[in-house]
């Protein structure tokens, strides 16, 4: 093959968490691939799933949703009705033929800029190693 | 009295009075079924039938009716559609009138259909009238989710290859739309121009993208009616794709559509210490 | 069509040093609808800005993007610069190349296509940016303060001194609440009711100020500066503007029922004031003991059998004839343009310890429970007495922590004041009775304000006993009990006899509290207590603007603590009712009426309940976003079906397009 | 003399968190525990103190103290921070067990090795597990089987509960299997005396020989088997029904399956075993199941339910010697008197001998049954 | 005497074919049968009343780039969509074979569609007459019949052990040469019995029953999808946009339906045909009024399709008839 994958990632990041989370990791210059392509959004909650069924039919390799812990959220609900509506559409993605794992939703609180990284770097080795999507592929 | 004669009795009561302007009920087809009959005046009254082949779901019509009173004959499914209106607010209670009728079960071609097979409802959840002896069916527990579990059992290669094989056959024709009692869009998704969800391509990457949502935005919504599979003039399983999602939320959050009017669906409730697998 | 230019961020070397920037401005310049794009050494200089200002006006741009830092630091700053060149500020986005890029790759050529593909989304998503503007709204100048104990006393009178009116409802028949039923008050041993007496005298007196007694909260509607709230004046069978507070009703009344002020150990009437120097001094009719009521219900209601004698003595004694029979529960709506809760605590019940047998042995009490003995105007003139025998206690032992640092019943937190209580309880006694031996078995001491160490020190001084341990047991012998515990410092298992054993129950959040969270819109934590909208920098503030805390119904307080809360939750108050007008954010959600199907999903999600209903000419109900309530979350967004709700700032086209962007 | 200076030693503090004592670091030593543990009725034994060495890592293993926790709960049930003592307590055993350094009481030394070598604590042949029932053959292959407990199988004592137990599932007319020779000790105190290889050992043992059985429910004579086949167990992948025999009895007497022919007519208090009781939350069905019998009053101890004392036989503590004056037994047989009762009825084998030996040496006026024995008499 | 091809040599014949040309026949899938391009003849089906969709996405394609929009070279350069193979459709039954022709109509009148005129050109009918009629059927009261060989370069009609051929072109005559057909040795079988409609002077009949409150009682069953149109041989409505994709741009032409509710929905808002009554009107008077008014011919080849397809059974032969009691009434 010679050039090695290097997997597309759709990032939702809540403002005020997890994109500030994001923030931190770079003001402590904790690096991580560059794979990842960030959206941002006032809340985990803001995610509507067409948006992450949309960007897979594009073709993005993994799509990633980060928010406030749950409990932390800013608009107090947010990530748990969130939380639902993700925890109905990943197996419904595995169901179209899409790997659960290319789906990640993560807790990343504006302090954790080593968890931002750390996701960030997991998730991407994750998908590297799933390699890319089979061309055609459901949605 | 027989069922359909109970059915015919309170139509007539109805209009008569003037309690509802139309009663929606299944007439004869003319190809050997049964068809959607809407009857205006205590004389159509006669004309309504009920019979192992009406399929229809008509609680879909009571959306073109809002503001207007009207009588609906409604089978086990139907009535929960019904109840899927009522809760989202589509119409009001008191101006839809419910026949229920006890349902023998659907056949298609002399043949039960699967969802009946898989149904173990065969008395309305809700009614305003019952015209027939209320009764239950008992349904095999492996039947319940025949099919989603052959392919939740695929490999993941299968399962995609599967699909792209059902929507490389999808035409775009929205029957399945149509036909739902759930899709009321004044203007569907598939169809927006800004934002454009989805090219106007019949095409396998545009279906998929489209069949895959409408199942999405049925979540917790679908009353298993499964109209949409029936009128399919391509065959595609929709059925697999509702009740996959169906199974989801009944595992996650016991949660039935349109069994409990009151009950609140799955998206619009949450609870703090659930534990949804993400990263808790 | 849009024009949008695009501004490069060297940051110095912090974006320079990672990404190509001439191959980024390349990039950007063939970008679709870039006219013009260019790199600046610190776009966030005054030159970069003018920069900007300039390149707006000399090219006819009418979108811009800057690509520097994340918009924590500087969207606002842009936004200025834009508007300066007469372009609606939320016309400009930025481009976070640096922390989320160049700090955090070291890859050149990674760094900078992803620098452009930013750039890209950036742009894409600039394309469908609004003209927005912000509105204004007036504000109703009054203030409702909920709860009438020190906090809520504090925070109305200094609400009234700035000159505002306020309505003060409280739910008992008196305002003082917790303190009010306090002997004395530490470190400094202030007679509770002399100090609080006064400062309810000057509520029931400020002109600015309404009392509204006997109130509970029935419902609240609106948002900040213009809530709605429905109180429910109970009935209180007492007409309060005919009545003078003679007394004779609650002298002559035949019905003798326990004090709840006095937690049960002394008597009141059935028309009562709870205590002396009740506020307002009026009395209230406890319906469900007065004897009359209980002949009106039996008569009403056609029971048979004996009825109930026709009491009526209230009534017939009046001199103002104020007894109302007729008089029902009320509801009363008010418009308000901000609210405080100060809605105290209660203190924990102990029965659960089945150990330290509260309720089987007479003489385990609680720490309020001797408060109500000590207090002179208590139900024992002053006089601490055995409840079993009567007699004065020479052995008391306290135990601390009762109710509180305790996960096994659910209180994991420290009450704060536990502690100080003790020892005051400590210095007291020996202060009534020399004679008396104080024992203190204790985990800690806590003594961690002004004076609270020295306070401790005096208990110590005045020959209180402290014993580090739990008290595991204690049994009856005789006439005494026995506390049995591990002196952790001796390592021994001691056992105090005693004659009295004084619990110091915890704090716990007040009754009702989730259900007024609830009708507030505010969040409560796991034991209870109130959420603050940040736990160091806006103690007093909840997330529901307009709404503010004071007192322990965030968490266990002292009071001095309680009244700085009180304090400060007014200055929030009079600094919020003292701007004319509030200007809302324009990034909220809209909601499409011609899309919307009534559905009312994001009515029900809504964590701020700033959807509404409305009923439009052709009979359909729609959902409509109240723009000064909507915070912006977009959950109606991602919730709607039918593609009605969308959210200003972060619409669907512009996250489509932002997706879009990566694949064009 | 040069005074010896104690210093943390981290080392060994780890040792302890590793053998799954990392509990103590929520320890705020109030003392609750040393206050609440019943042995300071008798002697001190300051379990606080046992906590505050770990945390430092000065523990003494040399210590009799180690072995001295009964592992009844009661401290645990109560403590503020929900520290996990009785981990704590094997987990530093563990350290003795497992290494070998340290002091071991011998005669648990012995169990351990009978445990080990015969399958059994008595170390009695494998063979001989059957003997209770005399000529009667028990079924293997059954959906319910009776696991009757190493003591009641073995015992000579306690061999009475094997044989009522079994004696009342005929009468009912249940169909039941015994778990026979190839059963060993579940390994409860094994593991409690901080075993765990050993406690393995047995309990992937025992998984097999009842799935071999064909056994979904598993009903136990011992609140020790019962909590470890129910709580233990299925992390080793043994995943089966159990009940402890007194919720299987109550059970039936619901349905109106267990009939009583006689009156007893006895005043008789329950003594409720920890690991039923404070382990596992089954207070009511013992309870139930003797009200049910014809003619029994039943009366309460001064401590009981929550509060109750432990016999003295748990965490390993039955296979020890018990100085006389030091016997938790005693004391609670003294509450026991002190009700009036004819008899103290007991859900536990170990109950039962360690109250049978009390009654022995103090001559107490007072029988000791086993629930199973009062059934099976009113029958 | 008519000529006879055997089953063998008939089926070695479309061997023949598919290595050279797309061959599309009635294939079955998932329950449905439909035109496929197939390249194995063993899956073709020879024994079947109809297909359930019809073959026009032969020559109307669902979705159909029109023109590539090339900016690489800096300017933007048009390229058109070739039709680069040819495809022989076997197995067309004759009301079908007069469906191709009646979209031809429209498409190919003068400013002609290319892209059609080149699947028209490129594509041989190889046509198959009927024996059997599906209860639906009424080619024979629209114009046609079992057996009408006008539309097809070649007809076919089963006979024992192989088929009768009519070969009616030239393309037909390159495509099947004389050289592999034998003299017949029986007789054409009689073709099927399809039943009538009384569809005599039902374009004035509908005409007057224009204003009719009947479209808006037959609307309240109606759900408006689109399965009647796409079913049908005739319907050609369509719908055209342009996309910009991956840095270029394509104009593509799809399927649409005069049945849905954003079809006549013009800018600005204004739908003359926002009603559903007269939505379905349109439907049934452009098949029996509007098109035979333009064209000469009906557009309505009786398949039956949508009577078979409609989830409401709305039946086209019932509402004729209805109308023709309308019209007369009026």
């Amino acid at each position: 093959m010679g050039v090695e994958f290097e997997p597309r990632i759709v990032g939702f990041l809540c403002n005020w968490c997890s994109y500030a989370g994001a923030d931190m990791a770079g003001t402590s210059r904790i690096s991580y691939p560059p794979n990842l392509r960030v959206i941002r959004v006032p809340c985990s909650g803001r995610v509507d799933p067409i948006l992450i069924v949309k960007s897979f039919q594009m073709g993005a390799d993994g799509v990633l949703v980060a928010g406030c812990h749950p409990g932390d959220c800013h608009y107090a609900e947010g990530n748990y009705y969130a939380r639902r509506r993700f925890a109905m559409l990943r197996p419904f993605l595995e169901y179209l033929g899409i790997e659960g794992d290319r789906f990640r939703v993560e807790w990343v609180s504006a302090s954790e800029g080593r968890k931002f990284s750390e996701v960030v770097s997991s998730f991407t080795n994750q998908l590297t190693e799933l390699g890319p999507r089979a061309t055609g592929a459901a949605v | 009295m027989s069922q359909i004669e109970n059915v015919h009795t309170k139509a007539r009561e109805l209009l008569e009075s003037q309690a509802v302007d139309c009663v929606i009920g299944f007439g004869k087809g003319t190809t050997g079924g049964s068809r959607p009959l809407f009857v205006y005046g205590p004389e159509g009254v006669e004309d309504l039938i009920f019979d192992e082949t009406c399929a229809h779901n008509l609680a879909k019509y009571l959306l073109n009716r809002k503001g207007k009173t009207t009588a609906v004959v409604l089978k086990a499914c139907d009535a929960r559609a019904v109840n899927l209106l009522l809760s989202e607010h589509q119409i009001e209670r008191d101006k839809v009138y419910m026949i229920g009728v006890v349902c023998p079960g659907i056949k298609e071609n002399g043949e039960p259909r699967d969802t009946c097979l898989r149904c173990g409802q065969r008395t309305p959840v809700s009614y305003d009238y019952l015209a027939g002896e209320p009764e239950e069916a008992t349904v095999d527990a492996e039947l319940q989710y025949k099919g989603v579990a052959e392919m939740e059992a695929m490999s993941m290669a299968e399962r995609k290859a599967f699909w792209e094989a059902q929507f490389d056959r999808c035409i775009r024709c929205y029957a399945c739309r149509q036909v739902c009692p759930g899709c009321y869009c004044d203007e569907c998704f598939v169809e927006r121009l800004d934002p454009l969800w989805v090219g106007i391509r019949i095409a396998p990457s545009e279906n998929e993208m489209w069949n895959a949502m409408r199942a999405f935005h049925l979540t917790g919504r679908c009353i298993g009616c499964d109209q949409c599979e029936r009128v399919c003039p391509v065959g595609i399983p929709l059925s697999l794709l509702n009740r996959k999602l169906e199974k989801e939320v009944y595992e996650t959050f016991g949660y039935e559509a349109g069994m409990d009017p009151e009950a609140a669906p799955p998206f619009a409730t949450y609870k703090k210490e659930e534990s949804l697998g993400f990263g808790e | 069509m849009a024009r949008i230019g695009v501004f490069i961020c060297h940051c110095g070397t912090n974006i320079a040093g990672t990404v190509d920037i001439p191959t980024v401005v390349e990039a950007a310049q063939n970008m679709p609808m870039v006219v013009y794009a260019v790199d600046s050494k610190y776009n966030c200089s005054e030159p970069g800005q003018a920069a900007i200002r300039d390149a707006i006006l000399e090219n006819r741009l009418n979108r811009v993007v800057v690509a520097a830092c994340s918009p924590w630091m500087h969207e606002k700053t842009f936004r200025k610069a834009v508007a300066s060149a007469g372009l609606n500020p939320y016309l400009a986005e930025m481009a976070n190349i640096r922390e989320h890029n160049s700090w955090v790759h070291n890859d050149k050529q990674a760094a900078t296509d992803k620098a452009i593909e930013i750039i890209k989304m950036a742009v894409a998503k600039v394309s469908r940016h609004e003209e927005l503007f912000p509105k204004a709204l007036p504000i109703t100048k009054r203030a409702l303060v909920v709860g009438g104990g020190i906090a809520g006393i504090q925070t109305a009178l200094d609400i009234a001194n700035a000159g505002h009116p306020v309505v003060l409802a409280e739910r008992e028949p008196s305002i003082g609440g917790r303190m009010s039923q306090l002997d004395k008050t530490f470190p400094t041993l202030d007679c509770s009711s002399c100090i609080l007496t006064p400062k309810m005298v000057d509520v029931m007196q400020h002109p600015n100020i309404k009392l509204m007694t006997y109130t509970e909260l029935e419902q609240v509607e609106g948002f900040v500066g213009n809530f709605k709230v429905t109180l429910r004046q109970k009935a209180r069978k007492v007409d309060h503007a005919k009545c003078t507070a003679c007394g004779l009703c609650w002298q002559k009344c035949p019905e003798k029922v326990d004090s709840e002020f006095d937690l049960n150990l002394g008597k009141r009437t059935a028309i009562y004031i709870p205590f002396p120097q009740a506020v307002p001094p009026r009395p209230v009719i406890d319906t469900a003991n007065c004897r009359y009521q209980k002949y009106l219900d039996f008569t009403a209601e056609g029971r048979e059998g004996k009825a109930p004698p026709k009491c009526g003595i209230c009534e017939k004694i009046c001199p103002v004839g104020a007894i109302d029979w007729e008089e029902t529960d009320e509801l009363i709506t008010e418009e308000f343009g901000a609210i405080v809760a100060a809605t105290g605590y209660k203190p924990f019940e102990p029965g659960g310890y089945t150990e330290l047998g509260k309720g089987k042995f007479a003489d385990v009490i609680t720490g309020l429970e001797l408060e109500r003995m000590m207090s002179p105007a208590g139900p024992f003139n002053g006089e601490v007495k055995r409840p079993s025998n009567g007699e004065h206690p020479k052995e008391v032992v306290f135990i601390t922590c009762v109710g509180s640092r305790d996960k096994q019943r659910g209180r994991t937190y420290c009450s704060k004041v536990c502690c100080m209580y003790i020892a005051k309880h400590a210095i007291m006694l020996k202060s009534h009775d020399p004679e008396v031996n104080c024992y203190v078995f204790n985990m800690d001491v806590r003594t961690v304000s002004k004076d609270y160490e020295e306070f401790y020190e005096q208990a110590q001084l005045s020959g209180a006993t402290y014993i580090r341990g739990k008290v595991s047991k204690i049994r009856q012998e005789g006439d005494q009990l026995i506390v049995r515990g591990e002196d952790t410092l001796l390592g021994e298992i001691i056992e105090v006899p005693a004659d009295m054993v004084v619990l110091a129950v915890g704090m716990e959040h007040s009754e009702g509290a989730a259900e007024l969270a609830q009708k507030l819109h505010i969040s409560y934590d796991v034991n209870g207590f109130f959420v603050e909208a940040h736990p160091k920098l806006r103690p007093v503030e909840t997330r529901s603007d307009g709404i503010f805390l004071a007192g322990a119904c965030l968490g266990p307080r002292d009071i001095p603590e309680t009244v700085s809360q009180g304090s400060g939750a007014a200055a929030k108050v009079c600094g919020l009712l003292s701007q004319d007008f509030l200007t809302t954010d324009p990034l909220v959600s809209v909601i499409d009426k011609v899309k919307c199907a009534g559905c009312l999903l994001c009515q029900d999600i809504c964590p701020f309940s700033a959807i509404d209903s409305e009923t439009l000419r052709d009979g359909r109900t729609v959902s409509v976003v109240n723009e000064s309530i909507c915070k912006g979350c977009g959950l109606c967004v991602a919730a709607c079906r039918f593609g009605a709700a969308n959210l200003h700032g972060f619409t669907q086209e512009q996250l489509l397009a932002e997706v879009l962007a990566l694949w064009e | 003399m040069v005074n010896e200076v104690l210093s943390p030693y981290r080392e060994a503090v780890d040792a302890v968190i590793e053998a799954g004592g990392e509990a103590l670091r929520q320890c705020y030593q109030c003392g609750l525990c040393t206050g609440t543990c019943p042995w300071n009725y008798l002697k001190k034994f300051s379990s606080r103190s046992l906590i505050h060495q770990a945390q430092l890592g000065t523990a003494d293993f040399e210590s009799e103290e180690t072995w001295t926790c009964v592992t009844c709960r009661a401290c645990v049930a109560r403590c503020p921070r929900e520290v996990a003592i009785i981990d704590i307590m094997k987990a530093l055993r563990s350290i003795i067990a497992e290494m070998g350094a340290g002091y071991m009481p011998e005669s648990l030394r012995v169990t351990l090795k009978n445990i080990a070598g015969a399958g059994n604590p008595l170390g009695e042949p494998a063979e001989n597990r059957h003997q209770w029932a005399g000529d009667r053959k028990y079924p293997e292959q059954s959906e319910l089987l009776y696991v009757p407990c190493c003591v009641s199988a073995y015992d000579p004592v306690a061999r009475r509960i094997a044989q009522a137990t079994a004696a009342v599932l005929d009468q009912v007319g249940v169909p039941f299997g015994v778990a026979n020779e190839p059963e060993r000790c579940c390994g409860e105190s094994v593991r409690k005396a901080g075993n765990e290889s050993l406690f393995a050992a047995l309990a992937q043992h025992n998984i097999e020989t009842f799935s071999r059985q064909g056994a979904g429910r598993l009903l136990t004579s011992s609140p020790h088997c019962y909590h470890t086949f129910l709580n233990e167990y299925p992390d080793l992948g043994g995943r089966f029904d159990v009940l402890h025999y007194t919720q299987y009895l109550a059970g039936l007497l619901r349905e109106g399956k267990l009939k009583f022919g006689k009156e007893l007519n006895i005043k008789v208090t329950y003594h409720d075993p920890c690991y039923l009781g404070r382990h596992n939350g089954v207070y009511d069905d013992p309870r139930e199941l003797l009200r049910g019998i014809p003619g029994i009053e039943l009366v309460e101890m001064d401590d009981y339910g929550p509060d109750s004392i432990c016999c003295g036989g748990g965490g390993g503590r039955i296979w020890q010697e018990n100085v006389k004056g030091e016997r938790l037994s005693d004391l609670r047989l003294d509450q026991a008197l002190a009700t009036g009762a004819d008899v103290l009825a007991v859900a536990c084998p170990y109950c039962l001998l360690n109250f049978e030996d009390g009654v022995l040496t103090t001559s107490a006026s007072i029988q000791v049954k086993d629930i199973t024995e009062l059934v099976r008499e009113a029958l | 005497m008519s000529k006879f091809i055997s089953r063998k040599d008939l089926l070695s014949w479309l061997e023949g074919v598919s290595s050279e040309k797309d061959l599309v026949a009635p294939v079955q899938v998932e329950g449905r049968l439909l035109f496929r391009r197939t390249g194995d003849v063993s899956e073709i089906v020879l024994d079947y009343t109809n297909t359930d969709l019809s073959p026009r996405e032969f020559f109307f394609p669902a979705t159909e780039t029109l023109f590539t929009v090339d900016k690489s070279n800096g300017r933007a350069e048009l390229e058109p969509t070739r039709v680069e193979r040819d495809t022989v459709i076997f197995g067309m039954r004759p009301c079908d074979a007069k469906g191709m022709a009646a979209l031809a109509l429209p498409y190919l009148q003068d400013p002609a569609d290319s892209l059609f005129a080149q699947h028209r050109e490129r594509t041989a009918i190889v046509g198959l007459s009927c024996l059997k009629a599906c209860p639906e059927c009424f080619c024979t009261s629209m114009g046609t019949g079992p057996d009408d060989a006008a539309n097809v370069d070649i007809l076919l009609t089963e006979a024992a052990d192989g088929y009768m051929v009519e070969v009616m072109t030239d393309k037909g005559k390159a495509l099947m040469p004389d050289s592999l057909l034998s003299e017949a040795k029986a007789d054409k079988p009689a073709p099927a019995q399809v039943p009538l409609v009384p569809a005599e002077g039902i374009s004035a009949r509908l005409r007057e029953a224009f204003d009719d409150i009947y479209w808006s009682r037959l609307a309240d069953r109606c759900l408006h999808c689109n399965v009647c149109s796409y079913v049908c041989p005739t319907c050609y409505c369509f719908d055209i946009r342009d996309y910009s994709e991956k840095g270029g741009a394509v104009r593509v032409r799809t399927w649409e339906s005069c049945q849905s509710p954003g079809f006549t929905k013009a800018a600005g808002g204004h739908n003359p045909r926002a009603d559903k009554g007269t939505r379905l009107r349109q439907r049934f008077a452009h098949k029996l009024l509007y098109y035979p008014e333009e064209f000469g011919t009906s557009h309505c080849t009786g398949c039956g399709r949508c009577v078979k397809a409609c989830p409401v059974n709305i039946d086209i032969r019932e509402i004729i008839g209805d109308v023709q009691k309308l019209g007369k009434a009026n």
